[in-house]
């Protein structure tokens, strides 16, 4: 694990960006897309965790083997999610 | 025996046992539980072939009947056959054969085995109480509405052991990852470590799943609130999607360390270099991946999509290809070899057969209109047979036969060892071959009564498991009988590469009196001029 | 004490599932001689302390991987689509089969056929004939097996499975259920009759029951439904003749076509949404109203899906 | 047998390698957590794909009121925790106790608020079981979404809790100077395990509470 010390200007670019993205994510909670409410949302949702992550977690100045087990648990997620739609959604 | 030299065995209290954070004394406390477990759930296999004998046989109550099968398929797979070659053999010998000290956590390791028994006690107290009903695989509405006993309580103690399996899994995954010895590369790593670190991430990733389905069972079930059940709203098809996402890659879990030590025992008695070692190695990998892509092929006939059917379906015979890798590159290995038939190279020969037929009645299951009419029969309960006790077990009690003389530093008596090898084998197929005809013939699984056509294969299949009964209580016994009795091991009884074999028998505590520098490829036998061998390392100031 | 080695075969899935199953076994088989051959002829020739030429150069391992490793895929891939072909076929009723529905509850099988005969822990069918199952449970999940048809579904609560065959052979054969319900799982079971066609119709006319139909209009009008969606009704409810098999709108702008299932979720009030124009009014008949007779009913509303509604209907 | 020194564990062969271990183990044991959460989101996920209709209704009766500051509560903490390990990797001691106190006090903000919301669902009869109470069509699927609801966001406070718990403890440590500049392993992975804890909500914040409101 590098021992990389993060600039303060980093963390604090890394929590302003959150704070905007939590208000986008309401605002546009309450405009009607249609179906793209959803996909806004989990956006703005994976944008928001991708930044904790990269940043605050050090991934980013991680090696690649943190990159891999980090990605492995999301990975297998949507597995499970992906395959478990797919029988709803070919019903009938 | 003071005039041993210091070993992991030396000190005797309880207390240095049951504080001990040594991997090789946790794999023993892990043995010593799993066979009291494998004991329990065994006694409910007897009673199960005893009420079969006959068509209407009223030897035990029907609860009494579905309650021995829960308990001997919740035993046997979350407290014998998952923990047996990973938190046993794995335990003891991971570190050593990768030049380390210890495991990466040693305390998580002693967590885990705590954790494994309070949820092994959860399990047996829910089953004094009076017992569950649901089958191992607890589906809904009738574990969550329907079913009589206590299967909150059982419940709880298999969530429980679940975090057991997670701890270790973790802790093999950091251990291989960390903990390699100075030279270990990890194309130099035996392939039991290749096939426990596949094992670990079906672990790691499947066992969460289960945790948290289970939990939603408990919610279920107590408050009468839940996703699962059609009556409040909810979808049982959707339980079964997550309990198999989760116990299908188990499945594999309870194979690919038998794989594993099955390459080891393989190598070690035809003394020759492992045929194809990246591709077994790699098919380890791919098994463990692609194994979560098939669950639904538990599902061919619940009312899950046709569409999602057939895609699990391809997907269970693609997986069927690294699988058949491993026995085709076993198989070459013996070319040219110098084989011995020792008694761990018996079992090892009969996981090939055996699990191989298993394999392959597992293709029957996945061809998806044939699985219509063989689902939830005996053949399904013989394929799983033959793969968990034919090539998991037997693998297993290769793999404690071979590593024994490093365990205890004593030799089991040779011949011996080779009889209850053929008493197990022959048991074996006779209890379970008998069990593929039935099901073909259309027998379904959990049934205590049974149209009298049937009963000839009933009655060789109980046959056949009282000759098996006979071959697994033979190693108890004189593995027992050894530890007074058994000749002193010398510290490479086998002639085996393996690092594990260049510490003393039984090792010391810390495993290596110096961390080892490794200098080559595993299983560098030589059969031309046998017991030649090229060890793994040299010391670091030879 | 009889006995047998193989299962009866008497319908044509039967057939094409032991097709299927029989060249799985030899190609099974083939495959344990070609492993076990080679395993046995090594174990024996390479035994320890026998003078053999052990010298291993020049020895094509890459190419023997990649055959090995490609052989088992196209042979798996060729049983896999030969599997899904037969499974396709297994899935899709012709039209026009003989209709009978299952209920199965802890731990008994309930059928009605659509002509209204009932029975229980029995099928009678005709021979030469497709039937298709609409089944559902009244509690857990159970299984209508019969081995010698090679067919099996789930049967499960909340929900309309099916299962369909042509029986080709005459006689008396298993009913099981095959998934564990229960205490008594294992005595869920029966027969099924296959009778010739002509002894089938005078079976099914003993008695001279009601059409399921008739049944259900009975209960359309004692369970109060007509009441609503009747031409003299003051509440404003859709009317039902036609639209069993057509699309229906929804207050949430999307259309689902009445089906079996979708019926059964307005009767018991677990449909998604409103149909599109109307309140809700329509109570929910849960725990009022059994399976077998959400059953007469829909085959009551499938029995008017090709009339109009009557004057006096504003839709 | 060399004598472990104090710097790290027997085991081991080096601090270096101890700290790899240790920082790959919470990886791990994160991507464990991941899927635990996950079963719950393939429930979810089942639920809203089945009945959008109740699962939106549903969601309108939560109040962004609540959601929405308690995820800005809790990317506030996540940056102090941040600053917290910062602090830890320059041996700044007061200021790691100080940013980790931060971190505890938003932490129990969260739950505090979390306690007053759970408090407003029961006055509003949205506890599935014991006190629910539904008019629109669709009641049981309502349900449904608020059992879910409790679950997650249940699971969800439990882990906070634990979090708190475990920084409290982390800044006992800071103050009696265990974590220094070369030894601050214990700041770094208890962070890590924060962060998720954050992570979780913001999945959560938007599946449950922004679905219904267009
Ligand atoms: C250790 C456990 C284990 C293992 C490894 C497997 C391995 C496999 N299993 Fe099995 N299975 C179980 C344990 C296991 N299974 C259990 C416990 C159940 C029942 C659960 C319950 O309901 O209680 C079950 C049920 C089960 C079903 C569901 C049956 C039903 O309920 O209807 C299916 C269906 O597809 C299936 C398929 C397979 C396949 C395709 C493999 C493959 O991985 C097998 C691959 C191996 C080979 C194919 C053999 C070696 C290969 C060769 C020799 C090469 C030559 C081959 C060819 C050219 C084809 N299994
Ligand atoms: C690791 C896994 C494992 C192991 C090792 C075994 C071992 C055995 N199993 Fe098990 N079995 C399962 C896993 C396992 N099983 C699972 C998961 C299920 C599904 C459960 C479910 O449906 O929910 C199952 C179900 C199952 C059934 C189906 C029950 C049913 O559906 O109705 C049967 C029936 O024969 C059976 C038999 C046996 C036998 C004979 C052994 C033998 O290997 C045991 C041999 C040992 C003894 C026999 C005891 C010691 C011997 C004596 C004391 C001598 C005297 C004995 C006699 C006179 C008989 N098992
Ligand atoms: C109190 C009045 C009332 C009663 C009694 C009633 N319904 Fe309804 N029904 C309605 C209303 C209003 C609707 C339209 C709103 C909705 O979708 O729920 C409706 C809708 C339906 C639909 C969907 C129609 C469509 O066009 O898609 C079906 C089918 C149905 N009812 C069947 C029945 C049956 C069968 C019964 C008796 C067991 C019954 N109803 C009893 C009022 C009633
Ligand atoms: Cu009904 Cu088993
Ligand atoms: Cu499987």
């Amino acid at each position: 694990m590098s021992h990389t010390v993060v600039s303060l200007k980093t963390y604090i670019a890394t929590f302003v960006s959150l704070m905007v993205l939590l208000i986008i994510t309401v605002v546009v909670a309450y405009v009607d897309l249609g179906e793209l409410n959803l996909a806004a949302a989990m956006a703005i949702a994976v944008l928001k965790a991708v930044l904790i992550i990269l940043f605050f977690m050090h991934i980013r100045y991680g090696r690649k083997l943190t990159w891999v087990f980090a990605g492995a648990g999301f990975f297998w997620l949507a597995i499970m999610l992906i395959f478990v739609m797919c029988d709803y959604a070919t019903r009938h | 025996m003071s005039h041993e030299p210091e070993n992991y065995l030396t000190e005797h209290s309880v207390r240095s046992w049951l504080l001990t954070t040594d991997h090789k004394r946790i794999g023993i406390l892990y043995l010593l539980s799993i066979v009291v477990y494998f004991a329990i759930a065994a006694a409910a296999a007897a009673m199960m072939r005893l009420q079969l004998l006959q068509p209407n046989n009223d030897l035990v109550l029907p609860e009494t009947y579905n309650k021995l099968f829960t308990l001997h398929g919740v035993l046997m797979v979350w407290f014998f056959l998952i923990p047996s070659i990973p938190a046993v053999l794995g335990n003891f010998v991971i570190p050593m054969m990768i030049g380390a000290r210890d495991v990466a956590f040693p305390k998580l390791n002693l967590l885990s085995w705590y954790l494994f028994n309070i949820g092994g006690s959860c399990a047996l107290y829910a089953v004094i109480c009076g017992g569950v009903d649901t089958g191992w695989t607890f589906y809904t509405p009738y574990s969550t509405t329907y079913a009589n006993g206590h299967v909150v309580t059982m419940i709880m103690g298999v969530f429980i052991a679940g975090f057991a399996s997670i701890l270790t899994g973790l802790n093999f995954i950091i251990t291989i990852h960390k903990m390699r010895a100075p030279g270990m590369t990890w194309f130099r790593l035996p392939l039991f470590i290749w096939s426990l670190y596949s094992t670990s991430i079906i672990l790691v990733l499947a066992t969460p799943v289960l945790a948290i389905t289970l939990l939603a069972i408990a919610v279920e079930r107590l408050w009468g609130v839940g996703i699962f059940d059609p009556n409040l709203g909810g979808d049982p098809v959707l339980f079964q999607h997550m309990f198999w996402f989760y116990s299908h890659p188990a499945v594999y879990i309870m194979i690919l360390p038998g794989m594993g030590v099955v390459s080891e025992l393989i190598t070690c008695f035809s003394r020759k270099r492992i045929f194809g070692y990246h591709f077994v190695a790699f098919s380890s990998l791919a098994i463990a991946i692609v194994g979560f892509l098939v669950w639904g092929h538990h599902m061919f006939v619940s009312s899950q999509s046709v569409y999602a059917g057939m895609v699990f379906s391809i997907l269970s015979f693609i997986v069927a290809v690294p699988s058949a890798i491993k026995v085709f590159n076993w198989t070459a290995t013996l070319y040219k070899g110098s084989i011995s038939y020792d008694t761990p190279m018996l079992y090892a020969f009969g996981f090939i057969g055996l699990f191989t037929i298993g394999g392959l009645t597992g293709l029957f299951l996945a061809a998806i209109a044939v699985d219509v009419h063989l689902h939830d029969t005996y053949f399904v309960v013989a394929h799983f047979h033959y793969i968990m006790v034919g090539g998991m077990v037997l693998s297993f009690m290769g793999g404690l036969h071979y590593w024994w003389p490093k365990i205890s530093g004593r030799l089991y008596p040779e011949m011996m060892g080779r009889v209850a090898a053929a008493v197990t084998f022959i048991g074996f197929n006779l209890t379970f071959f008998p069990q593929f005809l039935l099901g073909y013939l259309g027998q379904p699984r959990r049934y205590h009564a049974y149209p009298p056509e049937f009963q000839v294969f009933h009655v060789l299949s109980t046959a056949g498991a009282s000759i098996l009964g006979v071959g697994y209580l033979m190693p108890l016994i004189y593995f027992l009988w050894s530890l007074k009795w058994g000749k002193r091991a010398s510290d490479n009884p086998w002639q085996a590469t393996g690092l594990e074999w260049q510490t003393t028998s039984p090792p010391l505590r810390e495993n290596f009196e110096e961390i080892p520098i490794v200098t080559k490829e595993p299983y560098d036998y030589r059969p031309e001029d046998d017991p030649e061998h090229e060890p793994q390392a040299q010391p670091q100031h030879a | 004490m009889n006995f047998q080695l193989f299962p009866p075969q008497a319908a044509t899935t039967a057939q094409e599932s032991d097709w299927l199953f029989w060249s799985l076994t030899a190609t099974s088989f083939l495959i344990c001689v070609l492993i076990f051959v080679p395993l046995g002829w090594f174990a024996i020739k390479y035994r320890r302390g026998r003078k053999v030429n052990r010298d291993l150069r020049d020895f094509p391992s890459w190419k023997l991987e990649v055959v090995w490793t490609t052989i088992p895929l196209i042979l798996m891939m060729g049983l896999f689509a030969w599997s899904a072909e037969v499974f396709f076929r297994m899935e899709s009723p012709p039209p026009g089969a003989i209709e009978i529905n299952v209920v199965g509850k802890q731990w008994m099988w309930k059928l009605q056929h659509a002509e209204g005969a009932r029975e229980i822990n029995e099928l009678h069918i005709p021979r030469g004939e497709a039937v298709k199952l609409t089944m559902t449970s009244q509690d857990v999940i159970h299984d209508f097996f019969i081995p010698a048809f090679r067919m099996k579904q789930d049967v499960v609560p909340g929900r309309y499975t099916s299962e369909w065959f042509i029986p080709t052979k005459t006689g008396r054969y298993h009913i099981f259920c095959a998934q564990y319900c229960g205490t008594s799982h294992a005595a869920m079971i029966g027969w099924v009759y296959v009778m010739e066609p002509q002894d089938y119709q005078r079976w099914l006319s003993q008695g001279s029951p009601e059409p399921m139909a008739a049944q259900g209009e009975a209960l359309f009008h004692s369970l109060g439904c007509s009441g609503c969606h009747g031409v003299s009704s003051k509440i404003h409810a859709p009317p039902l003749e036609g639209i069993y098999g057509h699309l229906v709108p929804l207050e949430t702008k999307e259309f689902v076509v009445a089906d079996d299932q979708y019926i059964r979720d307005c009767i018991l009030q677990t449909k998604p949404a409103l149909v599109a124009g109307y309140q809700k009014l329509m109570p929910s008949f849960k725990g009022h109203i059994s399976e077998g007779e959400i059953m007469e009913l829909i085959a009551y509303v499938k029995s008017i899906a090709n009339t109009t509604p009557p004057e006096g209907f504003t839709k | 047998m060399p004598e472990p020194d104090a710097a790290h564990a027997h085991q081991f062969e080096s601090f270096e390698q101890q700290r790899d271990a240790d920082t790959t183990g919470m990886w791990t044991f994160l991507a464990t957590e991941v899927l635990f959460f996950g079963g719950l989101i393939v429930c979810y996920t089942f639920g809203r794909f089945s009945f959008p209709a109740a699962f939106e209704a549903a969601s309108h009766h939560l109040y962004v009121g609540y959601g929405g500051p308690n995820t800005a509560i809790l990317l506030c903490s996540s940056f102090t925790m941040a600053l917290a390990v910062r602090s830890a990797q320059l041996g700044r001691r007061k200021a790691l106790v100080g940013f980790l106190i931060a971190t505890v006090l938003f932490g129990i903000g969260f739950l505090v608020v979390k306690g007053f919301e759970y408090h407003t669902d029961y006055v509003e009869r949205l506890v599935p079981k014991w006190h629910f109470h539904w008019d629109g069509p669709d009641a049981g699927h309502a349900e449904l979404f608020f059992w879910l609801y409790f679950v997650l966001t249940g699971l969800h406070a439990v882990h906070v809790t634990i979090g708190v718990v475990l920084l409290s403890v982390v800044a006992c440590l800071g103050w009696k100077g265990k974590i220094t500049a070369e030894n601050h392993m214990t700041a770094e992975i208890s962070g890590l395990y924060w962060h998720f804890v954050d992570i979780v909500w913001v999945f959560l914040f938007p599946l449950l509470y922004l679905i219904g409101h267009r």
